[in-house]
């Protein structure tokens, strides 16, 4: 009960910031530029093509009307037709969406195993210099974005040693025709291994950019309440008992110290998918952020807000899930 | 024949030098309950984490012994010490919020080591868990074992943690300020509770506190300690009766008790302080040379 | 006691010396960009494009860091992008760490209904990518060194109301602020002489940290060619061309890129060491 | 008489069981309290944790408002006066807390956390009264120049004590202030607290979880269980013949430093 209670409240809440969301994008690309209509319109387009655009959108009335006929469309999934690319939006965005989720999980999962990594090292040799390279290297890493890591890892990988892609996601001659856009996905599925790989050195190398920052952090969180939690009197009490330091950590520091770990992954991962924008741009990698800075410099607005409210969307869903994911996993909340 | 715990000459030190503990021995027999008694910062409590091997990082045993049931725990490797204090010693913690894991629920909490370190058989564990909840008197044993910590409080925790302390039927008890986070009614239960569990089970009792009350009701004997020097050693009643260490005498008149109607409170008298101040350095002196 | 207490003043960090000692170069060249450079930043020269470092063969004097493929002189545009990335990282800083760290004090500490509204829109805040939002913004409002400052300032200013609102949540809960109503302090006075105090060198650390940012933005801004006008010497501008030509000329990515990252880290490691260093209360 | 309190409530609403719709449930922290503080006394206020003992003395203070009742300070109620109106009168009535880690601002120096209310209720004298205030609580002058950190735990409460006497209130409440401290420095502290109140006439409430420790003090004493006052009465009476159960109870558990105490 109390946690279905949770959950819903949750959800009211999620709902809240996603209207906030929509206003801020109806005010940012409708209410601020002169003249919406202008900059909605391919040039050379005729009287009747702005005649018909201003009835659609109801350019007419009043703002807040136009607000509601707006969010209306959204709502239902219309966010009209791309300028640049001449096709429905919605239909544009979901083809690209694949590629930037898989370039994403990956980053993530990268960060989870070398930020995990790092943490339980730089605890169970806590006090030795091995603790000291951690807290150097994490903070070093913390510090530089994706964007100085992702041309670091250019030179260093595309130049000077030139063993990984550093442009785009997969290479011509295998494009096999996949029948969905989650390349990787379908390519595990379908056994191509020779495919599989290609995916992958083209993905490692923008991948890595994404997750060293989050690497870091996580390994600098991870090991501080690792910390704090192995001065708790119940590890005392297991190392008492006879267990080794290695299964003290593991078994009971552990289990207790994700907790607040979880919650900053969520918001981190949410900056991670952010942080595709710039480095799918950086690496040429078709995604969604590649194509959202096409479409800011061709003004293209329809698939602008198409792209913006996809990525909302996206980021409220992964703090809702690392909210729900935190209630479930700490008793305290379960049973309270 | 040696006692079953004998601590000879105990020196504990901060890995920068500054000594924490200063030579210290004391000797505890099966069956019998010896008290630790300081003020915070007199090291008390590294006494029992010097047997347990649980000593923070920036703290090192720089000398002595440690001999428990006839071995010298300092002498032989680290993880067979560890295995021997498992199998032999237990602790009851401080603080019963932090000393059970919140990510758990109680039964595994209980019998997990008996299964993982001690080999028992599953059922064998969890007949002992509840056998043993039983003893410290915990009514439905069976549902606490299926609850979370945060479920229970603080007076069940402690409970539950004493019953885990006696599980593996260890023959030495190390209790670290046991009912210092509990209220005085709790207190009272818990504290009969331990010494009844430690007469059933005949085990040795080391017991660190810095209430003078609570060890003239749990102790046979005690060590007083300055500064992590034995300032006095003795028998329960003969140190009540006649305290022997200026120190001693000086912490008993600071201690309030409202029998005493008049109520006057001596401080430790500055004067007392100086003198065994001199007797820490004096002894600092003497063990540098 | 015999404890070590008392006030150790603790030596000047290293990185503290570092990182500080960096940022005054930077300034320095930026401050004296047109009396140090060896050329105009702009001047282009189609004969003398692409030539590497002095330390090569084929290079010629007067271009130490080699020149672009329009034959513009790398160290000048370095020195002079120095200029832009500076100005941004102290006015947009500064501005969203006034910004910022007023509405997070005052959601920390007021809580209730201020601390509801901010929180709420920091939410909905924290549902943009940023760098999208950025170059969004950019795109509305048009480029140019308000444009940008204004951008980071929109952009960012969640960062500081987060970690300002928990410290002072937690200062909040003290009992040094109950103890200022028990002296008959206002509310508004406590927030600032007692919780203020408490969480400055957390705002110094964040507002170090997010100089470093808004480089780091303008980079990206003038990456994506939405900064400045666009032959006007930016880092981001030379790291955007010297990633199309990497592999044919290298110095043009990487003295900008080195520049950048050292800018970068000596921001925030200079957060951190003043944090430490400014810190009266020892850990 | 100093306080008069009467009747008085405090109930909190409980957020963890609040519905989805609609006020949450509240939770009775003080039930129906009645008691007076003449002026002059020395109130012991004893009970177990969860009694709301603490609770009671930040009502007292109105650092809280009270849910119904009323708090009568020297003839005015305060029951539900706002903080404005209140601010000039807080000169009067001042507190000690429990941890003076958590109430001393550790970025201010002693000087600044004796001086700073003195200065807010325009005092003159700033540096003179500074100075008398560490004098009567024993401290150095020279400790006008540390942070709190620099002290030891004593010394520290010491400082909480000063700032407090500092503005010559009449009325000062201690919360549980000997509870973190050893014995050594509890029975100094203590010694001090019993001092002041003499030389300065101050009227004390003493919040205690210590029964030993509020013998030593105070004139009468209250003993709160589950938010209730169960007893009510002169020092001596309590200690001697026990009305209530919980207060029995509450006596029998405290352990004496005396192996012939009956202990079973």
């Amino acid at each position: 009960m109390a946690l279905l209670r949770s959950f819903l409240m949750r959800l009211i809440s999620t709902a809240i910031t996603l209207f906030g969301v929509a206003v801020i994008v109806f005010v940012v690309i409708r209410v601020v530029p002169g003249n919406p209509i202008a900059m909605m319109l391919p040039p050379g387009a005729t009287d009747a093509d702005i005649a018909r655009l201003q009835a659609q959108y109801g350019f007419d009335k009043s703002i807040f009307q136009q607000f509601l006929i707006w969010l209306g469309d959204v709502v239902q999934g219309d966010f009209g037709t791309s300028i640049s690319l001449r096709q429905p939006v919605s239909e544009l965005v979901l083809n690209r969406l694949p590629a930037t989720l898989e370039l994403s999980i990956m980053a993530l999962t990268i960060a989870v195993l070398l930020g995990g990594a790092m943490a339980l090292l730089g605890t169970r040799y806590r006090g030795t210099k091995a603790e000291g390279a951690v807290d150097i290297g994490a903070g070093m890493a913390l510090s530089i974005p994706d964007f100085l890591w992702g041309l670091v890892l250019i030179l260093l990988f595309g130049v000077l040693w030139p063993i990984f892609n550093i442009s785009g996601r997969i290479s011509p001659a295998l494009n096999i025709d996949f029948s969905t856009n989650f390349y990787l996905f379908e390519a595990i599925l379908r056994l191509r291994f020779d495919v599989i790989g290609d995916l992958l050195g083209h993905m490692l190398m923008p991948a890595l950019a994404l997750a060293i920052p989050l690497a870091a952090i996580i390994a600098q969180l991870l090991k501080q309440s690792l910390k704090e939690t192995m001065h708790l009197d119940y590890v005392t009490l297991a190392r008492t008992r006879g267990y080794s330091e290695h299964s003290v950590i593991i078994h009971e520091a552990l289990p207790n110290a994700v907790l607040p770990t979880l919650t900053l992954v969520g918001v981190q991962f949410t900056f991670l998918i952010g942080g595709t924008v710039i480095i799918e741009r950086l690496f040429s990698y078709e995604g969604l952020g590649n194509m959202a800075i096409d479409a800011v410099i061709n003004r293209d607005l329809p698939l602008i807000q198409g792209i913006v409210i996809l990525f909302a969307l996206l980021f409220t869903l992964v703090n809702l899930v690392v909210d729900m994911l935190y209630v479930v996993l700490n008793p305290r909340l379960r049973h309270a | 024949m040696r006692p079953f715990l004998s601590i000879r000459n105990l020196s504990v030190a901060l890995k920068n030098g500054g000594l924490i503990l200063r030579n210290v021995s004391l000797d505890v027999a099966v069956g019998k309950v010896h008290g630790l008694v300081g003020e915070s910062g007199a090291g008390k409590s590294m006494i029992g984490k010097s047997v347990l091997g649980t000593l923070p990082r920036a703290l090192q045993i720089t000398g002595g012994e440690i001999w428990l049931d006839g071995v010298d725990l300092l002498s032989i490797p680290p993880a067979q010490r560890r295995k021997r204090i498992g199998a032999t010693a237990a602790l009851i913690p401080q603080d019963p919020l932090t000393a059970l894991n919140p990510t758990r629920r109680i039964g595994p909490q209980i019998t997990r080591r008996l299964v993982d370190i001690l080999g028992w058989t599953k059922a064998d564990a969890q007949a002992r868990a509840l056998e043993l909840l039983e003893e410290v008197q915990i009514a439905d044993p069976a549902r606490v074992m299926r609850n979370y910590p945060h479920e229970l409080s603080g007076g069940m925790r402690q409970r539950i943690l004493i019953a885990s302390a006696f599980a593996a039927k260890p023959k030495l008890i190390i209790a670290d300020e046991p009912t210092t986070a509990l209220d005085v009614t709790v207190q009272k239960q818990i504290l009969r509770l331990i010494a009844d569990m430690q007469a059933r089970h005949g085990s040795a009792l080391l017991f660190v506190t810095h209430d003078l009350g609570v060890v003239s009701k749990v102790c046979d004997a005690l060590s007083v300690l300055y500064a992590g020097k034995v300032v006095e050693d003795a028998q329960m009643r003969r140190f009540f009766c006649r305290p022997v260490h200026p120190y001693s005498r000086a912490l008993l008149a600071a201690t309030p008790t409202y029998t005493n109607p008049t109520g006057s409170l001596m401080p430790v008298p500055q004067s007392v302080i100086d003198a065994v101040e001199r007797e820490v350095v004096q002894h600092d002196r003497r063990w540098r040379a | 006691m015999r404890d070590a207490r008392g006030n150790r003043r603790q030596p000047i960090g290293l990185r503290l010396w570092l990182s500080g000692g960096w940022l005054l170069i930077l300034a320095c060249a930026a401050i004296f960009a047109p009396l140090i450079a060896p050329q105009d930043p702009l001047a282009q020269d189609l004969f003398s494009g692409r030539l590497p470092p002095f330390w090569e063969s084929g290079t010629e004097p007067g271009f130490w860091l080699g020149t672009d493929s329009l034959g513009r002189d790398v160290l000048s545009r370095m020195l002079y992008g120095a200029r832009l990335a500076l100005i941004v990282a102290l006015v947009a800083g500064t501005l969203t760490c006034i910004i910022g760290a007023s509405l997070g004090l005052i959601a920390g500490y007021y809580r209730g209904w201020p601390d509801r509204i901010i929180s709420r829109f920091v939410d909905i805040w924290m549902a943009f990518p940023p760098v999208l939002f950025a170059i969004l913004l950019i795109a509305v409002i048009g480029t140019g060194l308000t444009s940008i400052i204004l951008a980071i300032v929109i952009i960012d200013w969640t960062r500081f109301a987060r970690v300002i609102r928990a410290e002072a949540m937690g200062q909040g809960a003290m009992d040094y602020v109950a103890s200022a109503q028990v002296a008959g302090r206002t509310r508004f006075g406590t927030m600032l002489t007692e919780i203020l105090p408490n969480v400055l060198p957390t705002i110094v650390a964040l507002l170090t940290l997010e100089m470093g940012i808004a480089v780091i933005v303008e980079a990206i801004l003038s990456f994506v060619n939405l900064s400045i006008s666009t032959d006007a010497p930016t880092w981001g501008g030379m790291i955007s061309e010297g990633r199309t030509s990497v592999h044919q000329a290298w110095w043009v990515l990487v003295f900008p890129l080195i520049t950048l990252f050292l800018t970068v880290l000596s921001f925030s490691q200079l957060g951190e060491g003043l944090k430490d260093r400014f810190d009266p209360v020892l850990r | 008489m100093m306080y008069r309190i009467e009747n008085l409530h405090l109930s909190l609403p409980d957020m963890t069981r609040k519905p989805l719709l609609g006020a949450a449930p509240r939770i009775e922290i003080l039930k129906s309290l009645t008691f007076d503080v003449p002026k002059g006394a020395v109130l012991g206020i004893v009970g177990g944790s969860g009694s709301g003992k603490s609770t009671l003395g930040r009502v007292m203070l109105r650092l809280l408002e009270p849910t119904a009742g009323s708090i009568v300070f020297d003839g005015t109620d305060i029951t539900h006066t706002d903080e404005v109106q209140l601010r000039p009168m807080r000169r009067r009535f001042q507190m000690i807390f429990q941890d003076p880690m958590s109430s001393l601002n550790p970025r201010r120096r002693v000087d600044g956390i004796i001086g700073g209310p003195l200065r807010l209720h325009g005092l003159d004298g700033l540096r003179s009264r500074v100075d008398e205030a560490l004098d009567m609580v024993g401290l150095p002058r020279g400790f006008a120049h540390r942070y709190p950190h620099e002290l030891s735990g004593g010394q520290r409460q010491r400082v909480g004590i000063a700032r407090a006497i500092a503005l010559r209130p009449d009325f000062i409440l201690a919360d549980e202030i000997v509870s973190g401290l050893d014995v050594s420095s509890q029975a100094q502290v203590l010694n001090l607290l019993e001092d002041l109140v003499r030389e300065l006439g101050l009227t004390l409430a003493f919040i205690s979880h210590d029964l030993s420790v509020i013998r030593r003090l105070c004139s009468r004493i209250i003993v709160l269980h589950q938010g209730l006052i169960v007893e009510d009465a002169e020092t001596a009476e309590l200690f001697t013949s026990p009305k209530a159960a919980y207060t029995r109870e509450l006596l029998q558990a405290i352990p004496l430093p005396d192996p012939d105490q009956p202990w079973d």
